[in-house]
């Protein structure tokens, strides 16, 4: 263990903007890259539904 | 309504017509037939204001249409060899927009039913780069269908239809000419509608 | 042999081999990510000469490996898909290009964070910034000229031909702005060369590891909506979505209905 | 023969924006363009920062310039080809005022995302933040002017073999004055000088293209179509 | 089967020379936008001579990167828009042979000039004899590459809205290696070093560009066709 | 000579066609209707190889013709809706070059004859800028008459021209398959040639 408390942890020695900044964006990416996959497939899924309905609803 | 005296255009050198007088009563039908490169493009682009003529006059309800000016276009709708349709649009979208543009308002309900009269149900929302060189030609008259415009310019607006489809356009100049419409139409194929007050047929070029 | 592979770059048995994958690979890589930020964050002590701030580079270094990495894999399939014709191939370009290049951004980004208490500046004309800028660049390219074709085999072959350039032209890329930037002026600055101790060193290849793992899950999970998408008229696919709506995932099934109805 | 005068402007504005997003990769593409030029110009002239950052505001202000310029065959050219510009000439409507629409969509288009990145390219060339501001300011006055008197050029270029190079050199005379005024008040400030001199000569440019430039493109697009 | 294999490309090459003829406003259009954006930055950076001399060699060989880049959209748009480009694929000769072909067509149009015009443009910038040997040495090999790799971009975008710009996006970044010999060549002139290095490994790049970008751009018209 | 077998094609998720057989013999004529949008365009552009065909094959004197490669270009001509002429370019310039590009000499003498035969004597030096709709598919006509291709693929090749070039195309079309020929033809039109050696209808799309 390399910290004395959370608070230094969370100073990382005086560049906290730095080393935060690059985590925080990193993982903001990270996240809105999985939440764009999973909204894709939940469209692509949905329009797909919808495509065959369509078909089986005009061919009844 | 639509009176045209003493016209003249040239091309380059090339003198295409002259003397040219007509006029076409509400109702009225003129066809402009002719060789191949005898100026009927040129004719209907004179009458549209989008060249100049040599020489004459086009009067609209007797008032010469360079005095008319925006009131002019309000009545006019011309549609040439170029469909006006964009590749990136839907036919819909686009027919949406053309009515915009020529300054009429239109629901979705009128645009289907524009669409639907010309066999177009079901495509409605294809992109206008997909569809095939007739379909495209359909989106076009359906832009004509919209609005109420009275005055028709058409060049050759049965290319690239297939025989139900020029059939149907036929029987809709017909009703337009019903109420009191006016067309001016160059093709090359004959064309009969319904009872037109008066059908004039302008050859130009003569023997060539 | 040949036959099997070929079987399974159906979209159709893809699909269905994809799909199982997909938890372990995530698993594997929020495993490995937790480990490795514990390493790095916690364990790993300060370094002498950098501080703190050296601790970026358990996503920075993972981040522009994987930045390239992407791109090569991506120019294996545009090979393959150009060559054999096979339907998956593009769709593999097409679900890695967004993880490569986000990766790429990510370096950079980093990278960015790191220059300014290391060097002073946000950027600096370096060889290797550059070369990593113009990756970035190419992904984008990629991705625009996909955008703007609306054929998706038309836009496979084509991103596909565009991949294989770009790769031919990342070496002379690379090595062009190396001279570029050593010719003139002695190199100010490099990259750290310092050598590392075992717990940096450990901390950044178990978070390399995360980084393979979640990229190969992420686009595993986006080339089944791809083949979705665009094999939404095959029977098997229409089984498929049978299949789905009676398991009742339907309620986006249902508004999206109402939606186009609109 | 009331019409709504407003519908034919507004139309062409929203189909102009809908275009746009139904292609959302060609408003990134002006925007790399600018990127990619602007990352060019260090690698043709080397990475010194001192250097770099002399010649910053002028770089970037022809690179905008350039963006601007490779941007001018959408205003009118897919129209001109498919027949929409004559449709749009035969609107009842005057065509000064929808060639005034197309403008603000293009601008909305091209030169406000411009401007929106350019402190982000700043910082490649590490400017202080004072002038990155003066810059953002100096880019929202001057691209409509690019926009306005390309409008003019691209007109007349219409349906000319080789346009693009052609409206080029049509329209870069007259984006001068804009250029010198904007990167001035860019350099002036990096200079701890004040900028507003330049910028209130520049907002006037702006006024007065905007005020002029739709009547001159109007008779451009109707020449281009007899 | 034997045909005059060389008829095809031979026409084509002849076709295109004679279209550049038939408008020499367009072979001056490329010239006359070199002139100008080199013109351009005198005005946004100011006009100490030192600084301008420093930043010559990389704003010449931009300027010239960007002419090449806006005279691209001649090589295939026309011809795919009036159906030339499909009777050139129907054509019984490798595609590749024609693409070759309108390259060397399409350079002598437009590399050729530029090449021919840098001395004068090098005086404007007070650049010294040697340098500009080497600046029009490095120009008559660096500006085929922009040919052979734009043809690639050019052919891929046939077709698309946003042509122009998006072909920039695909092919600027490719175009750096070029940039960078080209422009590093006449830096080290001026700085009193020796061009050669890097003058061999432009040639270098020039032959293995030539070689293969033929062959790409005939693979992306095919696919554009289809 | 050509023969399709089990030929299927689709433009986007729509299968236009498949599981198309025919042969055309030497002499033999094709003609293939339909209502716009039905495929006709794609079916010779398929032919052509200019686009990809979802499955099955396209035979030529028997061998398949992606195996001939250059081959069957040498005996091909296409004529799409684009007329591929050059605006800058003279009606007789056109000519010579696309003569060229398809690897075939001519002299001016047989340009003069080829514009001849569709009419256009008197316009050869005008650039095709200014030819009208119809004068420029003549020039396109005219491409086809100047080398000696076998196959002929045309896309609505009437398209804009006058009852009397429409007569004269008919005829040329007729010679054509009489020196044995084979031609593949999109229209809308009947068109009856003098006693081709065998004279099929491809109706795609049926009733739609
Ligand atoms: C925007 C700025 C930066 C970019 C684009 C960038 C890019 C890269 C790339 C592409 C690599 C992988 C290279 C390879 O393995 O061959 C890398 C590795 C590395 N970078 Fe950066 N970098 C940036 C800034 C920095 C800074 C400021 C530092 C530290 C002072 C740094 C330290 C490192 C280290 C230590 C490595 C690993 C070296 C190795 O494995 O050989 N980087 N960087
Ligand atoms: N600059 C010029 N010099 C000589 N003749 C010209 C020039 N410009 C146009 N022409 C001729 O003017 C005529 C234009 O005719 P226009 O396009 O109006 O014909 P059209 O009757 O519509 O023919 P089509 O039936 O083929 O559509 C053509 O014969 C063309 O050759
Ligand atoms: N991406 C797509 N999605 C759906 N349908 C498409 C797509 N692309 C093309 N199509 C359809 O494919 C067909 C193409 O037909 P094609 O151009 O071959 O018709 P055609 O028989 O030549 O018609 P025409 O008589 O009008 O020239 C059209 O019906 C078009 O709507
Ligand atoms: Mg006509
Ligand atoms: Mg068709």
């Amino acid at each position: 263990m390399n910290w004395s408390s959370f608070s230094d942890f969370l100073a990382m020695g005086g560049y906290a903007f730095f080393v935060w900044m690059s985590y925080g964006v990193t993982a903001l990416l990270v996240v809105a890259e999985i939440a764009w996959v999973v909204k894709q497939r939940r469209q692509s899924l949905a329009r797909a539904q919808v495509q065959r309905q369509i078909r089986e609803w005009s061919s009844t | 309504m639509l009176e045209v005296s003493a016209l003249a255009a040239a091309r380059g050198d090339r003198v295409l017509f002259a003397g040219l007088d007509f006029s076409v009563p509400a109702g009225g039908l003129l066809q402009v037939t002719g060789r191949n490169g005898t100026g009927k493009t040129t004719l209907l682009r004179v009458l549209a204001r989008l060249a100049r003529p040599e020489s004459g006059e086009v009067r609209w309800k007797g008032t010469p249409v360079d005095e008319l000016g925006d009131e002019y276009f309000a009545d006019l709708c011309y549609l040439g060899h170029a469909p006006a349709i964009k590749d990136d649009l839907t036919a819909r979208e686009n027919l949406a927009i053309s009515a915009g543009i020529a300054g009429v308002t239109v629901d979705a309900a009128a645009i289907g039913a524009a669409l639907a009269e010309v066999g177009l149900t079901g495509r409605e929302m294809l992109p206008g780069r997909v569809l095939s060189q007739g379909q495209r030609r359909r989106v076009a008259l359906a832009q004509l269908y919209l609005g109420s415009r009275k005055l028709w310019l058409l060049d050759e607006p049965l290319a690239a239809l297939d025989t139900e489809a020029a059939d149907a356009f036929i029987a809709r100049l017909g009703r337009h000419l019903h109420d009191g419409g006016v067309a001016v139409v160059a093709t090359h194929h004959a064309i009969e509608p319904a009872a037109p007050a008066t059908l004039h047929q302008l050859r130009l070029g003569g023997a060539r | 042999m040949a036959i099997h592979w070929f079987k399974y770059a159906s979209p159709a048995s893809f699909y269905g081999l994809a799909g199982p994958m997909i938890p372990w690979f995530a698993g594997a890589a929020v495993v490995t990510t937790l480990l490795g930020l514990y390493i790095g964050l916690v364990l790993a002590p300060t370094d002498f000469q950098q501080g703190d701030s050296y601790r970026i580079i358990y996503i920075h270094v993972p981040a522009a490996w994987m930045g390239m990495f992407t791109y090569l894999v991506m120019a294996g399939w545009a090979a393959a898909g150009l060559v054999f014709n096979t339907r998956l191939s593009g769709m593999m370009v097409q679900a890695l290009a967004p993880t490569g290049a986000l990766f790429t951004f990510i370096a950079l980004w980093t990278g960015a964070f790191w220059g300014r208490p290391t060097w002073g500046a946000y950027w600096v004309w370096d060889a290797r910034l550059t070369s990593t800028l113009i990756l970035l660049f190419l992904y984008i390219g990629y991705m625009a000229l996909r955008a703007s074709i609306d054929d998706p085999r038309r836009a496979d072959r084509a991103g596909a031909l565009l991949t294989l350039v770009g790769v031919v032209n990342i070496p002379i890329i690379y090595f062009s702005v190396k001279w570029w930037n050593t010719l003139h002026q002695g190199a100010s600055v490099k990259p750290g060369s310092s050598s590392m101790a075992t717990v940096m060193l450990t901390g950044m290849l178990v978070m390399a590891f995360a980084a393979w793992m979640y990229t190969i899950a992420i686009s595993l999970a986006r080339v089944r909506s791809i083949i979705v998408e665009r094999e939404q008229h095959s029977a098997w696919v229409g089984e498929l979505l049978v299949a789905e709506e009676t398991a009742g995932t339907s309620g986006d099934v249902q508004r999206s209905k109402g939606e186009t109805a609109r | 023969m009331s019409f709504n005068w407003c519908l034919t402007p507004i139309s062409v504005l929203r189909r102009d924006l809908l275009l746009t997003l139904r292609r959302p990769a060609e408003l990134m593409t002006t925007l790399f363009f600018f990127i990619i030029v602007v990352s060019l110009f260090p690698l043709g002239i080397g990475p010194q920062p001192e250097l770099l950052r002399e010649i910053a505001p002028g770089v970037l202000w022809v690179a905008a310039l350039l963006a601007s310029l490779l941007a001018l065959p959408r205003l009118f050219a897919a129209d001109h080809a498919d027949g929409t510009l004559e449709q749009l000439a035969l609107a009842p409507q005057p065509l000064s005022l929808i060639v005034f629409a197309k403008l603000v969509a293009h601008w909305l288009t091209t030169g406000l995302p411009l401007t929106l990145l350019a402190p982000l390219i700043a910082l490649q060339f590490d400017l202080p933040a004072s002038a990155t501001w003066v810059l953002v300011g100096s880019l929202a006055l001057g691209t409509p002017i690019f926009g306005a008197i390309g409008a003019v050029g691209a007109a007349l270029t219409l349906g000319l073999r080789g346009g693009g190079v052609l409206t080029a050199v049509l329209v870069l005379p007259l984006y001068i004055p804009a250029l010198i005024f904007g990167a001035g008040a860019v350099e002036a400030t990096l200079g701890g000088l004040d900028a507003g001199g330049h910028l209130s000569l520049l907002a006037a440019l702006t006024v007065f293209t905007l005020t002029f430039a739709p009547w001159a493109a109007a008779a451009a697009v109707r020449i281009s179509l007899d």
